[in-house]
């Protein structure tokens, strides 16, 4: 029985990347929680929010890169981020005035808001491809791995190797930070208090001296800042290609439902169950099985389900979640 | 007399990003006959685009449709994706009694389609390369490896013929499993690649699509050091994202002896695109055939050319590279035959498919090689 | 008619409802007052089948029905109105009244494509039988005006029409008063008394209005913190100092500050 | 309560107009040649044909979401399921198919619903305990073993038999049009197993579990070879139609299309085009039919009295969950009705296609565009939208060119010229705001 | 359930997943507050005179009708439902476009302000429905109350506390758990929190007992007679006609009888049709 080699694959194939993957869904769908918690739509245009915010960090990121500026190990990306979040600021509140707005006041049907969304989404769509192309463009610099599998094999000498990139390891702890500050700014300062109070009941939140307007820019801003510092990160992990950030969309609605939309820790919770059991119900636990009971030799792969249907398995093992606890994993604003 | 060109490729949709070469592959051939001013007597080609969405059957339908009967297109480059192909085919230039020539629907079930004699394409098909692919695979000593491929039928149909034929000659396949293109995140699919094992990991799938995902998955994780790119993967893409990260992996697309693809990248480069990616030098030869079968016809009545298509393509004539149109032309007008070679070895075995003559490359210090051809 | 044994509803560990048992007799008038929070409206839901029970039973005619849904105990005769009115809001008067009968023949899908006929002389019934309704409840000018954009008291009047729809056995209303100007409250409770004198209905009443609950119930049951806390007629209730202290009150302590 | 404002009575020639505007769209596509319009009518025709699906699909969503306000997202899927009908209704039999596994796969698909149906009767019967959930968990795991037992080798002998033409079971070799029907049954199948699942519970389960189940049905399509040849694709559909070829040689045919001063190729298609027009036509005449006399009946005021307030409906008798799975189902099936016969009309079985931005959010435009809880809205918003869709890949460019008609030559204007098919996006999302602007709740909004 | 259901009640979009079924407002929060003119000799603290106006593009709900109070006094607004009761109160803090009539406060003319301007100039109101902030725990309500305020609120809130024992005991929960009456109570102690110049409170007793709502209403006296004027509407017409200084009428949106409470009590004809002595 070989336990540390078993852990160190589980940890390398399962743990780390879908970990790292769960931080990104859960970055993304925090922006689509957040702009449905409080500006009450489902927010279609996120996937490409987020693809427009990138597209501009990338942009600049290539101006430092040719200027020589760098961050020494970590990516450069980081150093543009600020501007990328500020054009995204720009353009969503554009979109705000241009388009949310006007049902607002008209207090038209939400769901005209989501197919507004819907449309907006088809614009941003084709304006990132307008400004950076449809190809796949690659960003990252600075140190690739905080460890990678040649070290990690040298230095502990166990025949499974290891790797923690920079961009993993990044992504979780800035996820972190982004929710636990999310979490601060919603419960303990006056303007996150303001946000909540407008998200349930605005009528009450003007009669209270609340500027409604300031409500919804502070929002749009804030939700700017997430879908771009999201998109920068799984740009960086991954890479940058405009069709991928509509695809990414399905699984973050996914991971902001079965959080229970409207509600922060959800999504976090969420972004995790989405990855987690995409990536273990489809892992083929032969390799493991085979450090920790040598003598077994099955002839499958010991694969519950081929990796085919991991968006299916995550899926079922949502509902199945819920039907047995009902209010969700966090209790969303939900009916 | 203008004649007018259709190129109906996925302009938008999940392989956006390969179809602007492809169409700019295809103009240059049409710009090239222009230019000599050889064709029928110094008629013009003109190029009509339309976006077939490569995924959405019922738009492509609708786009060729207008292609034919509006634009009044002579013959089309297109389709991009098999089924989207299949369609338009079936239900309109067929129809319509149109040439349709497709750089890059490779699936077997076009093989059988009844065609009426108006479908080619020049993409090698999925079966010869698999082949190919497993004696490459098996010369450089690997006898087990891990397939994956990108889940449409391409992908499917490579990776499959591949895998018979490797287990025919004695390889072991480890697993056989997809991986779709566009998708958020590759680790579920890495880590089970990595679980099955193998001495390298075979990627029948795009290099600017889920492809490069995957061995993106892989390399970090270590699962895998050695890939073997099929068509779809050779391109220097692939190079540019890894660089001498994959030492030592190797691959195949089609490409004749002399230089022909050399040759059509260098064109590329001139003319201002990216001549390597995928399908792009199969674009090419598509509008070259048309054009060349209509010169062999003296006619742009596609129930004329298309019977000419097979005699241009083939033995015997001279031999036509990329940027020989105009030669090719002369050698028609003046009643000889021309056997057209072109960017991707184009040699059309009935029913109208290339047979394809293969390039095998390896990457070497971060950089592409060309080992031999076979 | 009802019996309710040994209720408990808990939120949490917060128990709205502790141990509740009362009975409502036929045909009696039954007031439910008791202060704010004291559980009469969690009572209610549960009675109604909208919130199940942490534990206890309630029976009626002899049937357990305990944690049956809504829809089957109006099945069985066992309607509610509702704290908060809730109206059909895009539907006219008129609607909301016909759509109350169970068991018509085309709210079969398959019945409204074969049997047009039949559904024809159904609803030229239950249109006769709304307009009856109406005219008893004095709104009959607004039978075709959208339920939405009535005034909050006449809401109340159409929930209670609602339940004349069909022959209820037993009614529960919750705080039909609130909210309602007491002229036209007036109103509401003599139709209260006349459904149960004519049509021999049952009813349990939620008010703070202690005139309303004076001039209709008996008997009347307090309730505080979960539990029941005393019954008796409305004339003792109002005499019993345990109701007075944690219910009633004293009224306006500040008297003398009045009009100054 | 202020979203009644706008509904301020329509005008009544307010859908008449907007039909006939439609119409003569269709009719300028049909005879005007220019550079906004193509000037065929095979064109025009196509785009009507798919446009009439559309309106099918649009339907069967607009019942689900119009009258019961249930949000699907899982169009894709229900679509996809109803595509597979022709597949297996229509197509020939595959030699040797069914002789390889066939008889095995049916067994193990029993075995596995036999299964889920014992787990949940044990789940029902059984007291609350542990050994409950023992007893279950032992039954699902037994049988999921015994399932793959007699699944898996049953699929491989069926893919290995002639596995580039065929590898599937093939179908029955009956008539295509009895496949409409089928795919409904299909889609309702799968809808009352969601339903029955997801409906009652908290609402936004519906949303997760239609999203789920419109991804996990095109996975389905897409790897399950024996089935209808997943990514391989299942080509040459019959049809319920001439085929144009044929009608060409039919001499009657050429000299009938003569005599209207049409080319034999041109008429073919013409032809073609409106025996499908045809069918569609009574099968979307018939629905909306039904639905009307659904609607304008006591099962109508009942669904619009749970959609207006479900506490109220249940306190009033109706049995909520019950309807709602009814609507549902029937929803689902006519949409998978609307797949089958979209598969018909393209005479192929690509489920690569599926995908969930042209087969979800698209028809959910439709819906909302037309307006929501209107039948007759519905179907104008889904050929209105469908003909923009297909309009904007040559509008789009257009546009394009228009606007950068006044930039000086240069690398600006060069790249936005080649990016020009993107405008397809940015023209349908224009298209989408300005109709949401002018008409928020619709262009035929709900009486 | 109930906020939910009102604010969701005309369509069929009830699901959560699409959208948020937290209350969406009425008013308009983008308006642009005009200019404040000079007050007329004379006037009361706060009046809105001769206003009338309706919703959006409907008819006209208020008929040139006029409400006011002074300093120190508390006004009430009786009549039978859907006489427009509420429609003034909204009329007099801006919710309502209205077609005539003015609203002046403490000498100023304010008709041209928006809502949101006339918090900050003062005005406290508590709405009909919608009053509390559900998801929001009692406390956070309350501190919402006085958002408009950047001192210590904290006195303030034992105040509050102190008038609804009941709340305090909940203060950390969901205001959307509590019971429609400690709801009530909920919604009155944020308008205490708001310290405004003039208090406009819509049925505070819809709902609760008895003995609150004396506790209420004693509570009202003494703030009204601390020199902050109250104007309220009830349906607890003759309590209220106790307590009050002036006393409106309103019948179908028109001043239908004025005077102080113990008059209109004294009027028979007005007794017995609008406030069912
Ligand atoms: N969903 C819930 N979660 C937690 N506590 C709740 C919930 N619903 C009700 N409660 C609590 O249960 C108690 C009883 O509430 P209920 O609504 O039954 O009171 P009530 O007697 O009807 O009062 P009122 O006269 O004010 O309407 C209250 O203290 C309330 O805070
Ligand atoms: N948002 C609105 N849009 C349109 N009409 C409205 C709106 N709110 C109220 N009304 C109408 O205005 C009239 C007056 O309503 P209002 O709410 O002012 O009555 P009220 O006197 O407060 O009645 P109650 O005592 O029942 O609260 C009613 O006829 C009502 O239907
Ligand atoms: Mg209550
Ligand atoms: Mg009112």
């Amino acid at each position: 029985m070989d336990i540390l080699n078993a852990l160190v694959a589980f940890l390398n194939f399962v743990f780390i990347p879908a970990a790292a993957y769960g931080a990104q869904l859960a970055l993304g769908a925090l922006g689509v929680t957040l702009i449905y918690g409080i500006l009450r739509f489902s927010n279609f245009a996120h996937g490409d929010t987020m693809a427009f915010g990138t597209a501009i960090t990338i942009l600049v990121t290539w101006g430092l890169q040719a200027l020589g500026i760098s961050l020494g190990p970590l990516p450069t990306a980081l150093l543009a981020l600020p501007v990328g979040i500020a054009a995204t600021a720009l353009l969503v509140l554009a979109t705000d005035r241009a388009v949310y707005r006007f049902y607002r006041v008209q207090k038209a049907a939400p769901i005209i808001l989501v197919m507004a969304s819907v449309g907006v989404m088809f614009l941003m769509n084709g304006l990132t491809r307008l400004l950076i192309g449809v190809d796949e463009q690659r960003f990252a610099d600075g140190e690739r791995f905080v460890i990678n599998v040649r070290d990690f094999k040298a230095m502990t000498g166990l025949a499974e190797g290891l790797a923690l990139k920079t961009t993993q390891l990044l992504t979780l702890v800035i996820a972190i930070l982004v929710v636990w500050a999310l979490f601060w700014f919603l419960n303990r300062t006056k303007s996150g208090k303001a946000m909540r109070a407008y998200s349930d009941n605005e009528d009450l939140a003007l009669l209270s001296g609340i500027d409604p307007e300031k409500v919804v820019r502070l929002t749009w801003i804030i939700a700017a800042a997430l879908a771009t510092i999201a998109g920068v990160l799984y740009g960086l992990d991954k890479a940058f290609k405009p069709f991928n950030y509509f695809q990414i969309l399905l699984p973050i609605f996914a991971a902001a439902i079965v959080g229970g939309l409207g509600n922060p820790l959800g999504a976090i919770a969420g972004g995790f169950v989405v990855a987690f059991s995409e990536v273990a119900i489809t892992y083929p636990w032969l390799k493991i099985a085979g450090y920790l009971f040598p003598g077994w030799q099955p002839d499958g792969l010991l694969q519950l389900l081929g990796t085919e249907y991991k968006f299916a398995v995550s899926f079922v093992i949502l509902i199945v979640v819920l039907l047995f606890k009902p209010t969700g994993l966090f209790r969303g604003k939900s009916v | 007399e203008d004649i007018k060109l259709g190129i109906s490729l996925g302009f938008t949709g999940p392989l956006e990003s390969m179809a602007p070469a492809m169409a700019k592959g295809a103009e240059m051939a049409m710009q090239e006959v222009n230019d000599s001013g050889l064709l029928m007597d110094g008629t013009t080609v003109v190029a009509v685009q339309g976006d077939s969405t490569c995924a959405d059957a019922a738009a492509a339908t609708a786009t060729v449709e207008r292609l034919i009967t509006a634009e009044g297109v002579k013959g089309i480059v297109g389709g991009m994706c098999s089924g989207e192909t299949i369609a338009s085919l079936e239900n309109v230039a067929k129809a319509n009694g149109i040439v349709m020539i497709s750089p890059s629907a490779t699936s077997p079930a076009l093989t059988t389609i009844e065609d009426n004699g108006l479908f080619f394409r020049t993409s090698p098909s999925d079966a010869r390369q698999g082949e190919v692919m497993a004696d490459i695979v098996l010369e450089k000593g690997i006898n087990s490896v891990a397939v994956t491929y990108t889940n449409n039928d391409y992908g499917k149909g490579l990776a499959d013929s591949f895998q018979a034929a490797f287990e025919e000659k004695g390889g072991n396949v480890t697993v056989n499993s997809a991986h779709d293109d566009g998708k958020a995140d590759y680790s579920a699919e890495v880590a089970a690649l990595a679980a099955a094992g193998g001495d390298a990991l075979v990627v029948a799938g795009y290099v600017d699509q889920g492809g490069s995902g995957v061995v993106r998955a892989a390399l970090d994780t270590g699962a895998f050091e050695t890939f073997v790119f099929p068509d779809g993967m050779v391109g220097n893409a692939v190079v540019e994202n890894f660089g001498d990260e994959i030492e030592g992996s190797f691959g195949q697309n089609p490409a004749a002896e002399g230089e022909g693809r050399e040759t059509y990248l260098k064109m590329a480069e001139e003319a201002g695109f990216d001549g390597s990616g995928a399908f792009s030098a199969e674009a090419y030869d598509a509008a070259a055939l048309i054009l060349l079968a209509m010169a062999a016809a003296d006619s742009s009545d596609p129930a004329v050319y298309k019977d000419k298509v097979m005699d241009v393509a083939n033995e015997p004539g001279e031999k036509i590279m990329p940027g020989q149109l105009a030669k090719a032309l002369e050698i028609i007008n003046g009643g000889g035959d021309v056997d057209y070679v072109g960017a991707a070895a184009v040699e059309l075995v009935e029913p109208g498919e290339t047979a394809g003559t293969f390039r095998e490359v390896s990457f070497e210090g971060g950089e592409m090689k060309v080992i031999g051809y076979r | 008619m009802i019996k309710v044994e040994d209720l408990h509803r808990h939120f949490g560990g917060f128990r709205a409802v502790d141990g509740a048992s009362l009975t409502i007799e036929t045909g009696s008038i039954t007031g439910l007052i008791g202060p704010n929070g004291a559980g009469k409206s969690t009572l209610f839901n549960v009675i109604a089948g909208v919130l199940p029970p942490t534990s206890g039973r309630v029976i009626m005619d002899g049937q357990d029905i305990t944690g049956l849904p809504p829809h089957q105990l109006f099945h069985k005769g066992l309607l509610r109105t509702f704290q908060l009115a809730h109206e059909f809001a895009s539907m006219t008067v008129r609607e909301n009244l016909m759509m109350v009968p169970g068991q018509q023949t085309g709210e079969t899908i398959w019945n409204t494509w074969f049997q047009r006929g039949r559904i024809e002389r159904e609803e030229a019934e239950l249109r006769r039988k709304a307009d009856e309704v109406l005219d008893f409840l004095t709104i009959s000018h607004l039978t075709h005006e959208k339920a939405g954009n009535l005034s909050g008291g006449q809401k109340k009047l159409l929930e209670l029409g609602r339940t004349m729809m069909v022959d209820a056995k037993i009614v529960f209303l919750d705080e039909v008063g609130a909210g309602v100007n007491r002229t036209l409250l007036g109103t509401i409770a003599d139709a209260i008394l006349r459904l149960n004198r004519e049509r021999g209905y049952t009813f349990c009443v939620i008010e703070h209005d202690m005139d309303f609950i004076g001039k209709l119930c008996d008997p009347v049951i307090v309730m505080a913190e979960g539990k029941v806390l005393a019954k008796g007629s409305a004339a003792d209730i109002m005499q019993n100092e345990e109701v007075i202290e944690a219910y009633l009150g004293t009224g306006l302590k500040n008297k003398d500050m009045v009009g100054a | 309560m202020s979203t009644n404002r706008q509904a301020t009575a329509h005008s009544p020639w307010r859908a008449p107009i907007l039909f006939a505007a439609l119409a003569l769209l269709f009719v300028l596509e049909g005879t005007v040649r220019n550079s906004m319009f193509s000037g065929s009518w095979n064109t025009s025709l196509a785009i009507l044909n798919m446009g009439l699906i559309s309106a099918i699909t649009a339907l069967g969503v607009n019942m689900q979401w119009g009258y019961a306000g249930l949000f699907n997202v899982g169009v894709v899927g229900f679509l996809a399921l109803g595509g597979l009908a022709p597949v297996l209704v229509a197509m020939p039999p595959v030699e040797g198919g069914w002789s390889a596994g066939g008889p095995r796969v049916l067994l193990s698909l029993a075995v596995g619903l036999g299964t889920l149906a014992l787990a949940t009767q044990l789940w029902r019967r059984m007291g609350k305990g542990r050994l409950r959930g023992l007893a279950v968990t032992g039954v699902l795991i037994l049988g999921f073993f015994v399932y793959r037992g007699l699944f898996d080798p049953a699929v491989t002998a069926i893919e290995a038999n002639n596995p580039a033409r065929h590898g599937n079971l093939g179908g029955l070799g009956m008539p295509v049009m009895l496949s409409w029907v089928v795919g409904g049954a299909f889609a309702a199948a799968a809808a009352w197993a969601v339903g029955k699942v997801a409906l009652g519970l908290r609402s936004d389960y519906l949303a997760i579990a239609t999203l789920g189940i419109g991804e996990i049905i095109v996975a389905v399509l897409k790897n399950e070879d024996w089935l209808a040849r997943g990514v391989k694709n299942v080509v040459s559909i019959p049809r319920p139609v001439p085929y144009e070829i044929d009608l060409q040689q039919n001499p009657a045919f050429v000299e009938f299309a003569t005599r209207w001063g049409f080319s034999a190729t041109e008429a073919s298609g013409i032809w073609v085009k409106i025996c499908y027009m045809s069918l569609f036509l009574v099968v979307l005449l018939v629905l909306i039919l039904l639905a009307e006399l659904a609607l304008k009946s006591p099962w109508g005021r009942m669904m619009r009295a749970i959609r207006d307030n479900e506490t109220a409906a249940e306190a009033m008798g109706k049995n909520v969950t019950a309807r709602h799975l009814q609507v549902f189902v029937l929803g689902s099936a006519v949409i998978g009705m609307a797949g089958a016969m979209m598969i018909t009309q393209d005479g192929l079985m690509a489920p690569v296609g599926y995908n969930p931005l042209r087969y979800t959010f698209l028809i959910w435009v439709m819906v909302i565009v037309g307006g929501s809880g209107n039948n007759w809205g519905s179907v104008l918003g889904a050929v209105l939208i469908w003909f923009l869709w297909i309009k904007a890949e040559v509008w789009g460019p257009a546009l394009i060119g228009v606007l950068t008609a006044p930039l000086p030559d240069g690398g600006l204007k060069e790249h936005l010229l080649d990016s020009s098919a993107h405008m397809r996006f940015i023209a349908m999302g224009l298209v989408l705001l300005l109709v949401l602007r002018f008409a928020p709740r619709g262009l035929v909004p709900e009486k | 359930m109930s906020d939910q259901d009102q604010a969701f009640g005309n369509r069929g979009n009830r699901d959560a997943s699409v959208v948020n079924p937290h209350g969406r407002g009425t008013i308009d929060g983008t308006r642009r507050s005009g200019s404040t003119g000079p007050g007329r000799a004379g006037d009361p603290f706060l009046i809105g005179e001769a206003m009338s106006g309706g919703y959006g593009r409907g008819p006209d709900i208020l008929h040139d009708c006029t409400i006011a109070v002074e300093k120190g006094q508390i006004a009430v607004i009786v009549g039978p439902n859907g006489a427009g009761k509420s429609t003034a109160m909204k009329a007099i803090f801006g919710m309502l476009n209205l077609r005539q009539g003015s609203v002046r406060l403490n000498g100023r003319d304010i008709t041209a302000l928006n809502p949101q301007d006339r918090v900050k100039a003062g005005m406290g109101f508590v709405p009909q429905v919608h009053n509390i902030f559900p998801s929001m725990t009692v406390e956070e309500n309350l501190e919402m109350g006085a958002f408009i305020r950047n001192d210590d609120i904290r006195q303030t809130l034992e105040q509050v506390y102190d008038l609804f024992p009941a709340v305090a005991e909940k203060r950390r929960q969901a205001a959307g758990e509590l019971s429609g009456g400690q709801r009530q109570q909920v919604a009155v102690g944020r308008a205490l929190m708001t310290r405004p110049q003039v208090l406009m409170l819509d049925e505070p007793t819809a709902g609760v007992s008895p003995i609150v709502m004396d506790e209420l209403f004693d509570r009202i006296i003494a703030i009204a007679r601390g020199g902050l004027p109250v104007l309220m509407v009830e349906q607890n017409a003759q309590q209220a006609m106790m307590i009050a200084d002036k006393a409106y009428v309103l019948v179908q949106g028109a001043n239908a009888h004025t005077g102080t409470g113990k008059e209109l009590m004294a009027n028979d004809e007005v007794r017995r049709t609008f406030l069912g002595g």
